[in-house]
């Protein structure tokens, strides 16, 4: 993908997420930070690509590092954005 | 087994369409668990995709890693209490940066052959460190490993822009030549380190959930940016979401704080007036009260206002609230909470709490609905809240809270305070409304005052 | 650019087209509808290459239909809905 | 001169986030001629950087093209009256249809060397050919060319299901076999122009603004599919959000009428129940009326609605109804107008035209404003508004109209219809409220009778 097709998914992503996020009720203000949070944990697709790429020990250490940062960013963010929504939802 | 990178891609833009959905989902209180669930599908389908990309080639590393971080996660979250629950965030947004920081690290040292690589991962190196570095001072002064004041020294601003315009300029130089030099990038990283630690240390800890929101949109960027080294559209797409989405995200909460954005990030609130003599607001004018006592003023009032604040959560009373709650409702008593959007120590932090004890949702009442009955409120409780009742920040124009939007309790007819001592909330003020005519403190814990006063209400 | 490429980028078109649009107030429907109907009208700059190219008779024949139809719809699209939204404007 | 690709698809870029924001301009009434012009300066970026692509040869036939069209578009824009709008816009969609359709025939007869461009072409032929002739029919109807009653036979349904089937087979098989063959080409072309006529033939000429406001999404579609045949960032990103804002937009006004889009697309409202006789609706109850009498009621009226419909745009009668108004508000009467949101031929369309005589915006009242005030009006002037006062739609449930939302009329102390006769309206149904005891009919073209009562207004 060249450089200008990469741009124009970032121009388009960037509006969406502009018009996605309106009037959220403060309630939601928590949870919705960490769900997106644990979404931008999506580094973890580069990170699984550096570490299983066999490279020099510092790539390898590098993306050992990134992937376990991701992991815990991914996974305790979905689950305690759950946890938090549960809580809401009990009533 | 490995895959096509057409099917790779396509997969990746289902998890992208999964994110978008998840987060339109989140942001409305009806489709919020499914919104976390879509968007939670979409990394799991991005993450098993990728595994099986053709550019992966050993496994250990990745299983390791995979095992670690998620025991990590799963603790994490399951072990956090609600009260914690900012800090966790900010715990996480810096992983999420540092995972971006790492990657664009690996990709580095990989070697990048074009100019918009170059550029890409330095970009990504700078935001990811910065968010970071920036978290883990955020993590910490809600943690309260430091103080929660504004710290700094004077030309910190200028020491920040140097920083910024150094790494800027390194960067830059490197792109330009063409040329990686390993000395100038970690020179990068450094610099981008303190830079994150020197932007938030002089930001109140009171503005950290605004930091929080802003670092969250820069670790999305950080995502992005490595998307652009990597070539990826999924990192690409799904970190200038988060970006984007971050930004808003912060600027709603400052209008909810009514502050601006810059006056946050410059720490503009702290540096206004002068401090106040504690001493001098308070001398002689402070009521103590005793448990029996406020529960024989709340025998005989027809409605009672409770305003929950952060020292609800320090004292994890909500339990003991809803108690007491429930046993002036079968004295017939009306009892409504009054939630301030930025009581606690994140937004939305008390509905949560709230929850959690299982006070229905329909008796909280927001700022805005509720400012207005107070002065038909017989008894306004106000439990381990401070500074969003500050009565200075409607009068006086000097404090560094002045223009805040607060809860008028001090227009109820008696107010009951229930905290521990006389020192003061986040932002560092002492309170003119303890030491109002209509005001009785309540000295103790949060929680055993409640149910010390509930038990003498019981009894009574 | 491949085809996953343009894909994305039709997807994140459509969700965002999707967003962009929400409460429109009725007094605004016709507006908006000869605004979006002059904007589809970007079939002008693929009608361009068509006629330019050189090709065929037919070809040229076709590509200069759509030239003109494409030009018609963006330039009486444009014009209209201006001449409309000044109409509100004028109070 | 010529440009590399790179700045051309930079410039596409830009001319892509200008129609967001135009698109997001034009949905709120601050921003609307803001986001008009934004929308217009991307696309004469888009046409002018198209210019310098190193494949355009030669500018004749462009050059041609341009002019001819500019001349046509800006004699349409300008030379339209308001009351045309809705054909207006049914005709440049049409012709924005015809464009992709010729597009995509010319790439087709260029060559298309790939699976996706040949499934892309034959996808833009078919929708680009079915937009062209249904918005022509929907033009025809409009502009009364045809009735505007469904039109219809037996069995059309699988006609249309058959030709669909066809053409969508036709596509595939060229697709699959990746051989063009010219004959199946023109024979889908011939399917989708017809399949386009015959699924807008049934749809009654009510249904129009729903109808013309889908085949706007279908024209970006089309529009979106001649992307893919080319491999056009702009055409794809651009086509597809007008697709989808078509299509929220007809669901929008299809709310807005009370209607499904699925009953709209198969014509059911023109099905259900039968056909009323207005003879036995109007025998011996229809009172006609005078301007004399009209204007002596007013007189007395201390509180006027005036209930605008097709029938003022017809007659042109905007500045003469406001005239009217400015003579009972001179004598102290409080005059508003009530408007149905599908009152006249497209949404908004009495916003336009009342606009056009410079009513004041405040004095236009949304159904839902109004209805509730009706009881406490002295006199309702209903002026060519005919279905949107049928009170069948709120009592008969086997009308076809029944369910629409109303306005109210009827619960007007005196209601005074000015028509010219008793003929219907666009559904074609018989008025009860032309019958009803408090109902008085001012028979006349519309503009006329209004000027007539004004002027007896002011002498008596
Ligand atoms: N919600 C947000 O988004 C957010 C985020 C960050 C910061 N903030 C800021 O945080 C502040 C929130 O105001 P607030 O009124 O909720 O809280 P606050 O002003 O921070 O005051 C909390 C009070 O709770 C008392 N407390 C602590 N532990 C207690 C215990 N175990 N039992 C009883 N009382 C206890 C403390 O007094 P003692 O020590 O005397 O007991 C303290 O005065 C505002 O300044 C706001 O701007 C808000
Ligand atoms: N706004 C939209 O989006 C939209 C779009 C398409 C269709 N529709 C449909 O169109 C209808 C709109 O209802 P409506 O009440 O506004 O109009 P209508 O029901 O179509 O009735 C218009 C009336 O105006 C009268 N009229 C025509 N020319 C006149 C003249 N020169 N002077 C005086 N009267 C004249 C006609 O009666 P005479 O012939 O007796 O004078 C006719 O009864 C609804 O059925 C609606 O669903 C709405």
């Amino acid at each position: 993908m060249d450089f200008v097709a990469q741009l124009t998914l970032f121009v388009l992503a960037i509006f969406l997420g502009f018009e996605l996020i309106t009037k959220v009720p403060p309630t939601l203000h928590t949870p919705l930070m960490s769900g997106s949070n644990a979404i931008s944990g999506i580094t973890l697709v580069g990170a699984l690509l550096a570490a299983g790429h066999g490279g020099s020990t510092l790539i390898s250490v590098l993306g050992f590092v990134a992937v376990v940062l991701a992991t815990i960013n991914v996974i305790g963010g979905f689950m305690v954005t759950n946890r938090m929504l549960a809580m809401f939802k009990r009533k | 087994m490995q895959i096509a990178q057409h099917w790779i891609d396509i997969a990746y833009l289902i998890a992208a369409a999964l994110f978008i959905l998840g987060i339109k989902g989140l942001s409305k209180p009806k489709t919020a668990v499914r919104g976390n669930l879509l968007a939670a599908t979409g990394m799991g389908i991005a993450a098993v995709v990728t595994l099986l990309h053709h550019d992966i080639v050993s496994y250990e590393v990745i299983i390791a890693g995979l095992i670690v971080g998620a025991v990590i996660g799963a603790i994490l979250a399951i072990r956090v209490q609600m009260t914690s629950m900012p800090q966790l965030i900010a715990l996480l947004n810096g992983f999420g940066g540092g995972a971006s920081f790492a990657l664009a690290a690996a990709e580095y040292f990989k070697g990048v052959d074009s100019t918009v690589a170059m550029a890409a991962s330095g970009a990504a190196v700078l935001i990811g460190a910065v968010t970071l570095t920036g978290s883990f001072v955020a993590f910490a002064k809600l943690q309260e490993l430091i103080g929660g004041q504004p710290k700094g020294f004077p030309g910190m601003k200028l020491v920040n822009l140097v920083l910024l315009v150094f790494s800027l300029g390194a960067i830059g130089y490197m792109t330009w030549t063409g040329q990686p030099n390993d000395t100038l990038f970690w020179a990068v990283v450094a610099a981008a380190a303190l830079l994150g630690i020197m932007l938030v240390m002089p930001i109140g800890g009171a503005d950290m959930p605004v930091v929080i929101a802003l670092l969250n949109s820069y670790s999305g960027l950080a995502a992005s940016a490595a998307g652009f080294v990597m070539g990826n559209s999924a990192l690409i797409i799904t970190g200038s979401l988060v970006g984007a989405s971050g930004l808003i995200l912060t600027q709603i909460m400052c209008k909810a704080m009514n502050r601006s954005l810059t006056n946050v990030l410059f720490g503009v609130m702290a540096e206004a007036g002068e401090a106040m003599d504690a001493d001098e607001v308070y001398k002689g004018k402070i009521k103590s009260s005793s448990a029996d006592e406020v529960a024989m003023i709340l025998e005989t009032a027809q409605r009672v206002v409770i305003v929950p604040g952060f020292g609800l959560a320090m004292a994890q009373a909500q339990h003991a609230v809803r108690d007491l709650a429930d046993t002036l409702e079968a004295r017939g008593t009306v009892v409504e909470y009054a939630i301030h959007p930025v009581a606690g120590r994140m937004p939305g932090h008390m509905n949560v709490l709230l929850a959690e004890a299982e006070v229905s949702y329909d008796k909280l009442k927001d700022m805005d609905t509720i400012n207005p009955t107070f002065e038909q409120t017989d008894v306004a409780i106000v439990i381990g809240a401070n500074d969003v009742t500050n009565p200075l920040a409607r009068e006086d124009k000097s404090s560094p809270i002045y223009g805040m939007p607060i809860l008028n309790v001090d227009k109820a007819r008696t107010v009951v305070v229930v905290k521990r001592s006389l020192s003061p909330g986040f932002a560092g003020l002492p309170n003119p409304l303890f030491a109002k005519d209509n005001t009785l403190m309540l000295f103790g814990d949060g929680k055993q005052a409640i149910i010390d006063t509930t038990n003498a209400l019981k009894e009574g």
